[in-house]
């Protein structure tokens, strides 16, 4: 497993999520299908998905979904986990030989809590505590590497059309109410099994498609509130973004989306007075989290998916509606490919989000 | 609307520009004794001196009076005023009706109580018919005596020096120039004259012109005799008022108007030599026989014929005029009389430099300026518009005299055409 | 005794272009050009020449040009025509050697170094005569985080801002070291570009309060011209420490430049030698500065953001995050390369470090400490194109401060002569025939005509970046690449080598 | 109508004014031309006041009421379609009365010249007048102040 160390690779890609709102669970072949259909945004070097409510039966469990290069790699890994967590289920993904899929690491899941002692000795809240394991994890183990760890759901990745890593990760066998797919086109290669999307953290995922010119100073911003951004990668970053927001200052989605993706100075000069104070306010204070150049992203949680373009929709973004489905993709094509006759469909203007929350949940 | 101007010279020319101003439709006529279009008596020396032919003796293109609507009558004298029925009377006897009459006859020349002033040979200079008749027989070798040392005396003895003709100036006062020089500045000119040939002779007149019925010499008061073929006299004109005569109009040393150039007759006006009107330096009513004036009075005369209420304030004597490029700029008072005057002065006699500045009340009242002329109209502006020159008057007589020696505010005024309150 | 120093400059006349018009000699106030009325041609006393070339700029025939004297010592690379100038200088007059305008010595201009980034393929440039480009700056203290209300309703109350349409501001110059013409040209071109100018520290002349919107009024350690009024005109207020050209070091404006109106401005005796001391004497530590800090916030009922100048010197980023923590909320570092009015030659040409590091140092320092977003950081001390500013704030500086390259734009030919008062192009001078040589209609016009043209720059490289707003430049030195520099100066900078 | 103001507090006595009056005056229109091979070199319209510090430039104000016209023996000095003061030389015969005149000293004797008297024309084949075009700090400002 060759890792992309410390350099930042820029790639085309295409993005399709789709979410049951009412939280009904469906299958992953819907996914595969519409990733598959943009085949052509994708070389083969990268492909993954993440998937909600898929783990029902360990829901108040995190969910630590591992690469590793090798055996003495798991054994670091485990012997980490061991110490911090309580492991209730552990094993090896199943996955199913596809011929263009080569090179994977070892691929292990596990089920598990953090122990009470480490915990309360941390004095962290047990979502902060599992972040600053998987920062710890990722740095200090090598040849380990977390690919997601959130509860109830799980991220499958990997360097392969993302249909084939579909195929290779069985996912029509998982059923959840939040899917979302990446498949990438990396400018370099080989590429890094780690390296494909979606990047997560805890239940947190985002799954990109674009490359951020302001990349250095969003991660400047973030190396002040504490994330380390070793990875490289733009996604990493966007994921890290969110999380800053709206796990740790509590902010709502909207507000975080229109953070990185304000409106222009000209737009908020005509605004009323409220709303221009707001944005100007917004602008002023969080202006190095402002994800500038071209992207589309779908970041997915435990409670919605989200969807959002940069503020002059460089890349793009199609969303679609039906009953309490929401898509949104790339392109339309993979939305019509799995969704023949939506009620609605749009192309979200530049900056403005898709957001679809579970039911009942709020913003 | 009928205008009648009587006068074909400055003051009529300035009442036709002024009617225009406001009246593009009334009727003008000008009834003019002369028989020629407009032209400036002024050069009339020149002509004699040979600098100029008749044709650049004229003030206005000759397409003037069409161009402005004029009705000419030339050669044609007005004979009487009636101001009952608005008419004027013609040497023919015709009349011709007016609603506005404006009376610019200008003023004829004052003859010296000399004995024999009828004889040939004796001339006045003051229009174009004394040039060329002078100038007919102004041949080099030829003998004139010029009686008066005034601005038409001495511009007469200068066209016919430069003609060749032996020229005698006598003058009745000290000194040359009188009105417009004092006696430093009048030694000066006095000096150039006499450098090209004229002979001065100061403190003395003509009492008889001798000749039988052609002039051959002149008999001065002192008894001295003086052989000459030609008199000029030149002692001064006085008012053309003949035509008022014998009328309401109201009539001093000229007619009299008020600053509208209105006479006692509301539909009268007066402009010219013919007027005697306000003087702002002398603070009186004055006759003031100069170019400019005229003019200015005839356009201001014309205006409110026409309708205007436009006010003529700068009456005040001026002068500019040269002898054998010697150029002087006076004006105003110059040789001051009274402890209330302030004279300043300074010469330098080798470059034939003399100024003179005479202030009264903090106000330049009168100048002289010999040789070095440059910009004397700053100085003339001063007197017109009565500014107080306290706080530069130290430097009224520097070479740079100029706006820059004004107090910043004053100047800014002046220079830049805004009032700043 | 004779004096040993030859002239430094040679002026040419072109014999077959002078039409002996005298402009020249009207416009030397060095008196270089003379008329000999013996032969009524024009003729000039080399000697006095400083080449701010003026005259060459104002000969309608360009007849004049002006040349570095050819007259060369013994090759030697130790002992240069410079050292041993300065010393004849030193033996004749036993006098510190005074100079102006900041530091020409041939040390590394690291923005010379820097190379910045565009798009190509993977990431559209974006074209700024089509989309927008957005340069606006608020400067000034910044929370953590933003409160919201549970209906999203913003409940954070914000410290006062400075709002810049560009991240550019003129940087102090006090009336006193420039002319009032200067002030003005500077203040209105601010008023009119969205941005501000400094006063520096010669308080602010009563004509001058009209544009106090777009104002910083400087707090110096003389004091000059402070009151209530003067820190209430003024959009913002700051305290100057140092100053790239002269750290550690005071001012000091000679008596003959203190004409009444500097004198009532400044609010000292006409004539008297207006003394700026070393240190702030209430300010011998950082509480201190505190304690100024909040007593200038106090005055103004902290309605108006603090900012804190100093001279980039060795321990720049730790003074940075102690001027952080004592409540600034602005930073303002000025580079040893920055201009001066006057300043001791030794100082200003071997005191204090380059804004490039110190820039990338301070900002490095305040991010680890977690306190960057809480402070804007302004770079000053040679600025000299748009590219110098991309690269300043892609480096961690919110905005820049210029100085010199403004009064270049209003007519500065960079003689170094300002210490002398004789600036023959109005700007460094007291004398009302030179301060008039500054028409400020021309000298705000061709502010505005400068930081435009270099808005259109900057807008350019950003949009060659695929950036389209400013703050994603800030700190972003993923934009930058080093070429020619050692490992070392590529770590303080916190960017890579070129093709890295 | 517009006319040349002069703004002292601007003008640093340079004389490039009166210089390139002589230039937009001249037969040839080049500078090093006009001042070194031109024999009849018209002279400056404008003039330059100086008492350091103050100076300024100054020429013929085109009045509206322009004692000059009215003072003229001749009419050579008149107003033209523009409305500028202009002279007509073939007409004027050089006896200075506009001199004696003129409020602001704007009239110049040239008597060495095939001209009588100098002043502005407002350089009627210029889209403003040279002086105000060369003035290098703009204190000469071609406007209307009505």
């Amino acid at each position: 497993m060759l890792r992309e160390n410390y350099e930042r690779v820029p790639s085309g890609c295409a993005i399709s999520g789709a979410m049951d709102r009412s939280g009904q669970r469906f299958s992953g072949s819907d996914i595969i299908q519409s990733i598959a259909m943009m085949r052509e945004r994708s070389n083969g070097l990268g492909g993954g998905f993440a998937a909600y409510g898929i783990y029902p039966e360990y829901e108040d469990h995190y969910a630590f979904h591992m690469f590793y290069n090798d055996e003495p790699a798991r054994e670091a890994g485990e012997r980490f986990l061991n110490e911090h967590f309580n492991i209730a289920e552990a094993g090896p993904i199943p996955t199913k030989k596809v011929r263009s899929i080569a090179n994977e690491p070892m691929i292990w899941r596990y089920f598990a809590q953090p122990k009470e002692e480490k915990l309360s000795s941390s004095g962290l809240h047990p979502d902060e505590f599992v972040v600053q394991c998987v920062i710890n994890l990722n740095k200090k183990v090598d040849g380990a590497f977390v690919v997601s760890s959130g509860k109830n759901m799980g991220a499958f990745k990997g360097v392969g059309y993302p249909e084939d890593i579909g195929e290779f990760y069985q996912l029509y066998n998982y059923s959840g109410y939040i899917w979302t797919a990446h498949g990438r086109f990396p400018t370099n290669t080989p590429g890094w099994w780690g390296g494909a999307h979606p990047f997560t953290l805890l239940d947190l995922s985002v799954v990109h498609n674009g490359e951020l010119s302001s990349y250095g100073s969003n991660r400047r911003y973030l190396n002040e509130f504490g994330y380390e951004c070793t990875m490289q990668t733009d996604t990493e970053v966007v994921a890290y973004l969110f999380d800053l927001f709206t796990r740790r200052q509590g902010m709502p989605i909207d507000v975080a989306c229109k953070i990185m993706a304000p409106p222009m100075w000209d737009e908020i000069e005509r605004m009323p007075e409220d709303e221009k104070a707001f944005y100007t306010a917004l602008r002023m204070v969080y202006g190095k989290a402002l994800l500038n150049g071209p992207f589309s992203i779908i970041v997915a949680f435990k409670n919605g998916m989200i969807a959002l373009n940069d503020r002059i929709k460089l890349r793009s973004l199609v969303a679609a509606e039906k009953g309490d489905m929401l898509y949104v993709a790339s392109e339309e094509s993979a939305i019509i490919e799995i969704c023949p006759n939506p009620d609605k469909i749009w192309a979200p203007k530049a900056g403005e989000p898709v957001i679809g929350m579970l039911e009942g949940v709020r913003v | 609307m009928n205008y009648i101007i009587i006068g074909n010279s400055a003051a009529a020319v300035g009442g036709v520009e002024g009617i225009r101003q406001i009246d593009k439709e009334g009727s003008i006529t000008i009834i003019s004794e002369e028989p020629y279009c407009t032209y400036s008596r002024p050069l009339i020396s020149y002509f004699l001196a040979g600098a100029l032919n008749e044709d650049k003796m004229l003030y206005r293109d000759t397409d003037f009076y069409k161009t402005n609507g004029v009705n000419l009558l030339l050669g044609t004298k007005a004979l009487s005023v009636d101001t009952e029925n608005n008419w004027v009377t013609l040497a023919g006897g015709e009349t011709i009706g007016y609603d506005k009459l404006l009376i610019a006859t200008g003023g004829k020349p004052f003859m010296p109580p000399m004995i024999g002033s009828d004889k040939k040979g004796v001339y006045t200079f003051i229009k174009r018919d004394d040039a060329e008749r002078l100038k007919a027989i102004a041949k080099p070798g030829s003998k004139a005596v010029v009686i008066g040392g005034g601005l038409i005396g001495l511009k007469a003895a200068e066209g016919l020096v430069k003609c060749g003709v032996d020229v005698t100036v006598i003058e009745l006062a000290n000194r040359i120039l009188s009105t417009i020089l004092d006696d430093q500045a009048a030694a000066i000119v006095q000096g150039v004259l006499e450098e090209h040939d004229i002979k001065v002779i100061l403190n003395n007149t003509v009492s008889e012109a001798l000749g039988s019925d052609k002039v051959t010499g002149v008999l001065l008061k002192d008894g001295t005799q003086i052989a000459c073929d030609m008199v000029v006299t030149a002692i001064g004109v006085r008012p053309n008022t003949d035509i008022v005569c014998g009328t309401v109009i109201n009539v001093n040393r000229g007619i009299v108007v008020d600053g509208h150039m209105r006479t006692n007759i509301d539909n009268i006006y007066a402009a010219g030599d013919v007027a005697e009107a306000y003087d702002i330096v002398y603070e009186d009513m004055r006759v003031t026989p100069i170019w400019p004036n005229a003019y200015m009075q005839g356009e201001v005369a014309g205006r409110n014929m026409a309708g205007d209420s436009a006010i003529f304030d700068a009456g005040f004597a001026r002068n500019s005029i040269s002898f054998f490029g010697l150029p002087m700029i006076t004006a105003g008072i110059i040789k001051p009389i009274g402890a209330e005057y302030e004279v300043l002065s300074m010469t330098i006699p080798d470059k034939k430099i003399y100024k003179k500045a005479v202030i009264k009340d903090n106000k330049l009242v009168g100048f002289i300026r010999l040789t070095d002329i440059d910009r004397a109209g700053i100085l003339t502006g001063l007197i017109k518009n009565k500014a107080d020159v306290s706080a530069f008057k130290d430097k009224l007589l520097n070479d740079d005299f100029g706006f820059v020696y004004m107090p910043k505010k004053q100047r800014k005024e002046k220079l830049l055409g805004v009032k700043r309150i | 005794m004779i004096s040993y120093i030859l002239p430094e400059f040679l002026v040419l006349r072109d014999e077959n272009r002078c039409i002996q018009c005298e402009v020249c000699v009207r416009q030397c106030a060095n008196d270089v050009h003379y008329l000999d009325t013996k032969d009524g041609k024009v003729k000039s006393d080399d000697a006095k020449c400083v080449n701010c070339q003026r005259c060459v700029t104002f000969c309608p025939t360009h007849a004049l040009t002006i040349i570095q004297n050819p007259q060369e010592f013994k090759a030697n690379a130790n002992w240069t025509k410079k050292a041993i100038t300065e010393v004849q200088r030193q033996a004749e007059t036993g006098a510190v050697l005074l100079t102006g305008m900041g530091n020409p010595e041939a040390y590394t201009v690291y923005w010379d170094k820097l190379v910045l980034n565009a798009s190509q393929v993977t990431n559209p440039s974006i074209d700024p005569l089509r989309e927008p480009m957005e340069l606006k700056t608020y400067l000034g203290r910044k929370p953590d985080m933003l409160e919201f209300d549970k209906d999203g309703k913003l409940l954070t109350k914000l410290t006062p801002q400075l709002v810049l349409n560009a991240p550019i501001m003129f940087s102090a110059m006090s009336f006193g070291s420039v002319s009032l013409n200067t002030c003005e040209s500077l203040a209105r071109a601010a008023t009119e570009l969205g941005i501000y100018y400094n006063t520096g520290e010669g308080g602010l002349h009563s004509s001058l309060y009209r544009y106090g919107k777009n104002t910083i009024a400087q707090v110096a350690s003389g004091r000059f011209g402070v009151n209530p009024d003067y820190l209430n005109a003024a959009a913002a207020l700051e305290i100057k420490i140092g100053q790239g050209a002269k750290p550690g070091i005071g001012g000091h404006l000679p008596g003959e430049k203190v004409k009444a109106e500097v004198a009532a401005t400044r609010m000292i005796p006409e004539g008297s030698d207006a003394i700026s001391p070393a240190p702030h004497h209430d300010i011998y530590s950082i509480e201190d500065l505190r304690q100024l800090i909040y007593a200038l916030k106090e005055a103004t009922d902290y309605t108006k953001p603090v900012s804190v100048k100093i001279a980039a010197v060795n321990n720049v980023a730790a003074i940075a995050s102690g001027i952080a923590r004592a409540g600034a909320d602005i930073i303002a570092i000025d580079g040893f390369r920055g201009g001066t009015g006057a300043a001791p030659l030794r100082i200003r040409d071997n005191v204090g470090i380059p804004i490039e590091m110190a820039i990338a140092a301070v900002d490095t320092r305040l991010k680890e400490e977690g306190i960057r977003h809480q402070v804007s950081l302004v770079a000053a001390g040679s600025i000299r194109n748009s590219a110098d500013i991309v690269k300043a704030i892609a480096l961690g500086a919110d905005a820049v401060y210029i100085a010199t390259s403004a009064l270049i734009a209003i007519g500065c030919h960079m003689c170094q002569k300002c210490n002398t008062g004789k600036c023959n192009w109005g700007i460094a001078t007291q004398d009302p025939q030179l301060v008039k040589r500054l028409n400020p209609n021309i000298g705000a016009r061709r502010l505005v005509n400068l930081i435009t043209a270099w808005e259109h720059e900057i807008k350019e490289i950003l949009g060659g970046m695929g950036i389209n707003s400013i703050e994603s430049l800030r700190g972003n030195r993923e934009m930058l690449r080093g070429v020619g520099l050692t490992q070392k100066e590529l770590d303080i900078l916190g960017i890579k080598a070129a093709g890295e | 109508m517009k006319r040349v103001y002069a703004l002292e507090e601007y003008c640093v006595g340079c004389r490039l004014c009166e210089i390139n009056c002589v230039v937009a005056h001249s037969q040839s229109k080049d500078i090093i031309w006009a001042f070194k091979n031109e024999e009849a070199r018209p002279l400056p319209g404008i003039l330059v006041e100086e008492m350091k510090p103050v100076s300024f430039g100054l020429q013929c104000r085109h009045c509206d009421d322009a004692p000059c016209v009215k003072s003229c023996i001749t009419g050579a000095m008149h107003k033209d379609e523009r409305g500028a003061v202009v002279c007509d030389t073939e007409k004027c015969v050089g006896c200075w009365t506009c001199i004696m005149a003129c409020p602001y000293g704007a009239i110049k004797r040239n008597e060495s010249n095939t001209k009588v008297i100098s002043k502005c024309d407002l350089c009627p084949d210029l889209a403003q007048p040279a002086c105000v075009t060369n003035c290098p700090n703009e204190a000469l400002i071609y406007v209307d102040r009505r």
